[in-house]
């Protein structure tokens, strides 16, 4: 190979934070693909412009999605990357690995693609970057040979993902995990062949911190809530007073509906549940004092998105609560009246939440047989311009 | 002989010798008692405002009376308030108490300050607009009747509390800014009258008035039709052609809005929400729509704390609690579904159950 | 005349609120037209629709409007509710009167109207109810003789109206008074002859407590502010607190951006001047103790409306302060430079407001020529769609 | 021999032990230093998590490298986080010294947790993407090369603070409700290649994909013409069609965003807003976009309260001081003119001179 010149990216190999260029090198060191990526990225630093060109789609066997074709629009420049693809792998739920399934992946990579990895991409995926048309099918069967399966691209499920949840968390409501898991098996078919008007996005954050940012970026989002009183253990509580904690600033000030107090007099944590919206910071802040509820389920939020093109949302008050117990039927059965329902009605290219916003939330209660809640809303309308549906009201005199 | 554009009587000729003196020098003021107001200035004058219901719509008599009563006590000086109450400015202090005297024996009714329900804001109705769906004289006179003891001062209320009434969703009144407000509503879509239509409006403008692109051209009749499932009773296109008609007696209804604010104190103004969508057009006494009225307003003075209005009486405990205090029910009619919609909708977990 | 039968109007005589039906009769004991309006009012309490007919303008010499045109739809039933238009008299600010002026205009109205009036219109305006459009003319000439003037309607400015201001109020920032008199003089060719694309209302309140309800129904609402620190008087404070006055729940955590704090220890009242929004609350609360800053003006909102038809909407801050100074000649510059952009851009029956929403706020301040300011919004914008101007950018490099 | 559908690698079969035993049981966290989690079960076991950054784009060396760590401290367990950290899962507690030892003179940094600025989610740049305006993970570099010491602990910061940074307005990281978020944005309207277009496109989509309507019908061509006006240079045609293209060296750039979040505590989740419509592409340092986002840390940092993350704080101060304070402009693209732009616009006289 001939002498690698990328002065512009070699800066960003200097500094503290770990370099993306390094492990670029790293790779390029081996694999053709990834020392003629530097190079194309090395023309795009110097051009401020990128070298992917529009369009191409390939595939593999069995799968309609789960690789994103990716083609240089100078190969005479960068040869090696004329082909590189992406493939999306199906990450294990809360990102656990043992060494041994990484090194079986790492391995079936080195032999197939540019030996990069994204670990993540921002869906959940492992992203492998850069392979060729033609190492496409090895390489996706030798890594189901390893156990790892596509994740999803195109007008389909894209790969569920979730925080750590129960696996190490003490504010976990639910087990983001296991419902992780359950749905990304159920929906094989949905994230693995495209047949919806555009991307569904499901996340899943074991309490109302959202880990997983479920809200933002997934088009039904499901966070652990628990409805019953949080648990207080007044004596741990005075303990972090007695250690100097300022609990009015750090805590009851914070408090969004005033709901707790503490009664200097008692040295209590004063409670009004129904006041309480668990938003998580009382507990958050005195993790060792107080514990979320006994009576946990999931919030579902409809619609989170990111800006294209009616603009970001973020997602909407669907279900307050529902029960979250294997194998989550109840979650299953509204995952499909919502898809159904959404493949019916939506417009190519258009998301659940920019149908909803098209058509209207109470349309959509409607259809898919949920009843209009006052949670569901931060304010009921404000315009006195109110839908009747003509079985409401008499037929009207003619005058 | 006819003059034109001299404008309106100039204030300065009509302010009493005490504002005329203290204009811009007032230093503060108390409510001696509920509809009495004392504004003590700078220089120490006192000028003591005693404030009466007023029904608004009102004869030549009745300005002849409360003239009369303006000269006795008041130098001839008076003035209406924002909310059409009428107000006697008093600066002689020896002349209150016999101005309140005779006000209550001659059947005024004194009251609207501080902390209280003032006069209801409202519009023409079937008195004198083409567009009223119902009679707002009429429901203000009603719900009055129940409230009048929050007006007096009989009754105390955590904070103020303003009512209002728009005969149409026009809301001539500003409605949309109230505490409570009581709007007008079509429940049914506007019927075309063809032969009417034709020649007589203007089709691109018909179409162009309505929002909602329910308006289409009808090839076969040359007049247009109205696409019902688009259709949000606006009453917009009846305005711009006389060949629409929208009203029904049978549908047509009362709606039912709170926590709106205008003032700055304390919370942005906001606009009002429903509460109810529907009540029946019951004259004269609209039972359905006072009781609503009463209710609302006896479920918010029991639950809110001091100085708390409407709205921030429901920011605090939050619309789902509202809904389970009032005992109303919460319907699609509640989701929001014109432009701005998605930003009404909840996106948080926060949320009560 | 033949026995007046009005049993469910009659209902609304009972009661301890004052009976509009009574004012109503004691007009029509006198004159035909009140008693055809009662009637026909019966007429729509029983049938429970109104009757009035779409459409009809009337008018007077000089004017473009000021009178609203109304027929009855069944001449016939009420003939003399056949023609009862309605006269718009510009009321004068404050509105206050001497019993002298009420009584010149009384005789007047007597004389060629139904005696009846709304005291006062929504505007701001003395409606005076129901005339023949034969009685239109002399009544206005001798309205005229009286001092009394036509108010708005139509495409016009419509009649300014203000809350009672320094003329009572201690909190009063500007001269809502002579401010709402002298635009109303400056403006009478606007007023009087409708040549915009719709109505425009200029509503003014000396401070924000707003009690002329300005922001929610004015095109353009003058609202007074102090841009200073707003006055304490400490031994008044003391006082009141002194007198149990609870000072922290009536106060203090009433500050929407707490701004003040009671120092119990010191017994004083502590200003954080800088985050003070100047909401009135803490002086409306202790009116004896706090008064308004010293350094006084206004700020301009626009766009205020009720729904019709693209949703209500309250005004919007445009200029945070402008100095007040008769005769308001940088106000009257701005007055002109908003209606002329509107009267150039907007379309028919589209208010000022609305065409700001369609055009877009940055155009409008750069057309009218104020500068973008923070105050201006409650947040910037979250969505990415940035327009550029040409002139802004380099000519741009063809790949 | 390919098999289809059989989903990732099963969860249960990946955990450590200690998390299999406590599994649902965990009863609190402490943070004993920056970057190390001590998380203590209701049984009494004890799982340290040790958080090392990471690039996210990484080598096949990388990940056996973190491996071989992972084999000799934690039995051959490790996860990742949803910020593309890496944590090593210890149970056994006299490996947390020797682990963090370990980590340290391989170069690793050790941070992340509690109040800190995490990782930087991004998206893919130059790198693979071919919508990509400026390069994530290059800009990833230079701001984190500058704010490492908020990420190590070596310098506290008041509140958790989350970065992002997309490629172009699609947003692929959640930018659009991060506390700083650095986003790629074109300033000139797309270019129409007539030739290429026709018979390469399918107009109506074309046309329909513009949510302005900026697109219409070029007759003469045959193709489609762009009123530059209307464009707000969203890119979505170039989507849709490969012969409209966008990207401009000269004028493309980078736009930054600030006070969003995402967690329902305190507040609810919320929108980035636009702190600086443009800085420059300036690769490969990006010197004016990571001194922008250093002086915004910076100022956030001296003026926040404790426990306020940046949307807390600018809510507190107000927009207008946090022009003032940051000593940003504030100009005309900072006023929303999308669809919902009137319900940002500032309707109240609250507001700071
Ligand atoms: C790889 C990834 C970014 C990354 O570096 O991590 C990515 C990359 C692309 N995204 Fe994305 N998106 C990725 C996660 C997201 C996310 C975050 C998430 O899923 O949690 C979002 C925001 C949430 C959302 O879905 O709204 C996101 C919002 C978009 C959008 C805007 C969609 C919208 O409705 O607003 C587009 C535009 C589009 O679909 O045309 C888009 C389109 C794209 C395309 C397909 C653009 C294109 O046509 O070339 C990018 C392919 C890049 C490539 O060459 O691989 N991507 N994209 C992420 C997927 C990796 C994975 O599978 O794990
Ligand atoms: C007389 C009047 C002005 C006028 O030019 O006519 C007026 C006069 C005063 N207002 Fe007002 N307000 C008047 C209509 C309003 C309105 C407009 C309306 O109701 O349509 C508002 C806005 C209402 C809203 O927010 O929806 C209004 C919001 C206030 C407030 C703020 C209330 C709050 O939200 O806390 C104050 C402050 C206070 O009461 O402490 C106030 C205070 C005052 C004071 C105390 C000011 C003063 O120092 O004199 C005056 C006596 C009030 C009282 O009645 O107790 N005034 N005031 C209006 C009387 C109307 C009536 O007959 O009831
Ligand atoms: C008389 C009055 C109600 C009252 O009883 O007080 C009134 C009566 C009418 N209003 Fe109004 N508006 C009156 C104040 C208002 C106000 C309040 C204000 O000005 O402070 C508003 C809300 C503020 C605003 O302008 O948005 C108001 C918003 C409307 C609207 C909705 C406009 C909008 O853009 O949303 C309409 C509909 C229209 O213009 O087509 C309307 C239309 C009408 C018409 C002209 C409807 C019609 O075509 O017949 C009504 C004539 C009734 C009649 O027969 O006299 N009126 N109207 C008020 C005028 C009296 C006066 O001059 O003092
Ligand atoms: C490991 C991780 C979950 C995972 O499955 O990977 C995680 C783990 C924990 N989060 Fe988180 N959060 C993780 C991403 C998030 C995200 C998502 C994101 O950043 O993209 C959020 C939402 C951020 C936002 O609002 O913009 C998030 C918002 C929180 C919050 C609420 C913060 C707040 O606004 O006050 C807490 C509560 C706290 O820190 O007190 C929390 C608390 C925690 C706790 C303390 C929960 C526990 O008891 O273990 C965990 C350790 C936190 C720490 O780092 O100090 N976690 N946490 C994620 C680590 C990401 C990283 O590498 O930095
Ligand atoms: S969302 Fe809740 S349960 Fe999940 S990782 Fe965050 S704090 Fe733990
Ligand atoms: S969880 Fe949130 S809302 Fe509930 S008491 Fe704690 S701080 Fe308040
Ligand atoms: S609210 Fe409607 S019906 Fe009532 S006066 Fe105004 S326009 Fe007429
Ligand atoms: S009532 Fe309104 S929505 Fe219905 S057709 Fe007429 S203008 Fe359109
Ligand atoms: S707005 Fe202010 S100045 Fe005007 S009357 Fe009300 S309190 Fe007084
Ligand atoms: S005027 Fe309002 S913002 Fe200013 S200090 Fe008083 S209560 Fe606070
Ligand atoms: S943000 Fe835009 S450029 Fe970056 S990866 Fe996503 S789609 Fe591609
Ligand atoms: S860039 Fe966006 S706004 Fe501009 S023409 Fe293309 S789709 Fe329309």
């Amino acid at each position: 190979m001939d002498e690698l010149k990328t002065p512009l990216l070699d800066e960003l190999e200097k500094g503290e934070w770990p370099s993306f260029v390094k492990e670029i090198k790293r790779a390029a060191a081996k694999n053709p693909g990834a020392r003629d990526l530097l190079r194309q990225l090395e023309a795009s630093y110097r051009e401020k412009i990128g070298h992917w060109k529009h369009g191409g789609i390939v595939g593999v066997k069995g799968y309609g999605g789960g690789v994103v074709g990716r083609y240089s629009d100078d190969p005479e420049r960068f040869p090696h990357a004329k082909e590189f693809h992406t493939i999306r792998v199906n990450q294990p739920a809360g990102f656990f690995y043992t060494t041994k399934k990484l090194r079986d992946m790492a391995d079936v990579w080195d032999k197939y693609g540019s030996g990069l990895y994204n670990m993540h991409g921002s869906t959940g995926d492992i992203i492998l970057l850069g392979t060729t048309t033609e190492n496409l099918q090895p390489c996706v069967d030798e890594l189901a040979d390893v156990g790892f399966d596509l994740g999803g691209s195109g007008g389909a499920l894209r790969t569920p993902s979730c925080c750590v949840g129960q696996a190490r968390c003490a504010t976990a409501c639910i087990d983001s995990m296991e419902i992780t898991r359950e749905i990304t098996m159920h929906y094989q078919n949905e994230l693995h062949r495209p047949a919806w008007p555009y991307k569904f996005k499901i996340k899943v954050s074991a309490c109302p911190n959202d880990c997983a940012a479920a809200s933002a970026r997934s088009d039904l989002a499901v966070i652990g809530v628990w409805r019953d009183a949080l648990l207080i253990d007044q004596a741990a509580v005075r303990e972090y007073v007695n250690n100097g904690f300022n609990i009015f600033d750090r805590v009851i000030r914070k408090c969004p509906t005033a709901a707790i107090d503490w009664d200097s007099q008692k040295q209590e944590l004063e409670l009004r549940t129904e006041d309480c919206v668990h938003c998580m910071h009382c507990i958050n802040a005195m993790p060792k004092a107080l514990r979320i509820g006994k009576e946990r389920g999931a919030s579902l939020l409809i619609g989170g998105k990111a800006p294209v093109v009616k603009g970001a949302m973020i997602g909407w008050v669907l279900v307050p609560f529902m029960k979250m117990e294997p194998p989550f039927n109840e979650f299953k059965d509204l995952v499909d009246k919502i898809t159904d329902w959404w493949a019916e009605h939506g417009k190519n290219r258009e998301r659940v939440g920019e149908l909803i916003d098209r058509i209207g939330l109470s349309v959509f209660l409607k259809e898919i047989g949920l009843p209009p809640l006052p949670q569901m809303v931060h304010a009921p309308r404000s315009n006195p311009y109110i839908f009747w549906y003509p079985e409401e009201v008499e037929k009207h005199g003619e005058k | 002989m006819a003059r034109n554009d001299f404008g309106p009587p100039d204030y300065r000729e009509l302010i009493p010798p005490v504002i005329q003196k203290n204009y811009g020098q007032w230093k503060y003021h108390t409510i001696p008692r509920p509809g009495v107001l004392k504004h003590v200035s700078d220089t120490g004058d006192v000028l003591y405002s005693v404030r009466i219901a007023s029904p608004r719509l009102v004869s030549s008599e009745y300005i002849r009376s409360i003239s009369d009563i303006a000269d006795t006590y008041c130098d001839g000086y008076l003035r209406f308030t924002t909310r059409n109450n009428a107000e006697f400015l008093v600066s002689d202090e020896s002349k209150l108490e016999p101005l309140i005297k005779d006000l209550v024996a001659k059947g005024y009714m004194i009251g609207g300050g501080g902390h209280s329900i003032s006069n209801v804001v409202h519009t023409q109705g079937w008195i004198h607009c083409k567009s009223a769906v119902t009679d707002a004289s009429g429901i203000v006179k009603d719900v009055m009747d129940e409230l009048h003891p929050y007006f007096t001062g009989e009754i105390k209320v955590p904070a103020r509390l303003r009512i209002a009434v728009a005969c149409c969703v026009n809301m001539c009144g500003a409605c949309h800014c109230s505490d409570i407000s009581i709007v007008g509503i079509h429940r049914t879509p506007p019927r075309v009258n063809d032969e009417l239509l034709v020649g007589r409006c203007e089709i691109p403008t018909t179409i162009a008035a309505c929002p909602t692109g329910a308006i289409r051209p009808n090839p076969k009749t040359k007049s247009v039709e109205i696409n019902h499932e688009k259709c949000m009773m606006c009453a917009n296109c009846t305005v711009v052609c006389p060949a629409i008609k929208i009203m029904d007696p049978v549908n047509d209804g009362v709606s039912i809005w709170v926590g709106g604010k205008v003032s700055n104190a304390r919370t942005a103004p906001k606009f009002s929400r429903l509460a109810i969508p529907y009540l029946p057009n019951n004259p004269p006494r609209w039972p359905e729509v006072t009781n609503a009225v009463k209710h609302l307003v006896e479920v918010w003075a029991a639950s809110a704390r001091e100085g708390e209005r409407m709205g921030e009486w429901i920011d605090r405990i939050g619309w789902e609690r509202f809904f389970e205090k009032t005992g109303l029910p919460f319907t699609d009619k509640h989701i929001d579904d014109f432009t701005h919609a998605t930003t009404t909708f909840r996106s948080t977990t926060q949320f009560r159950f």
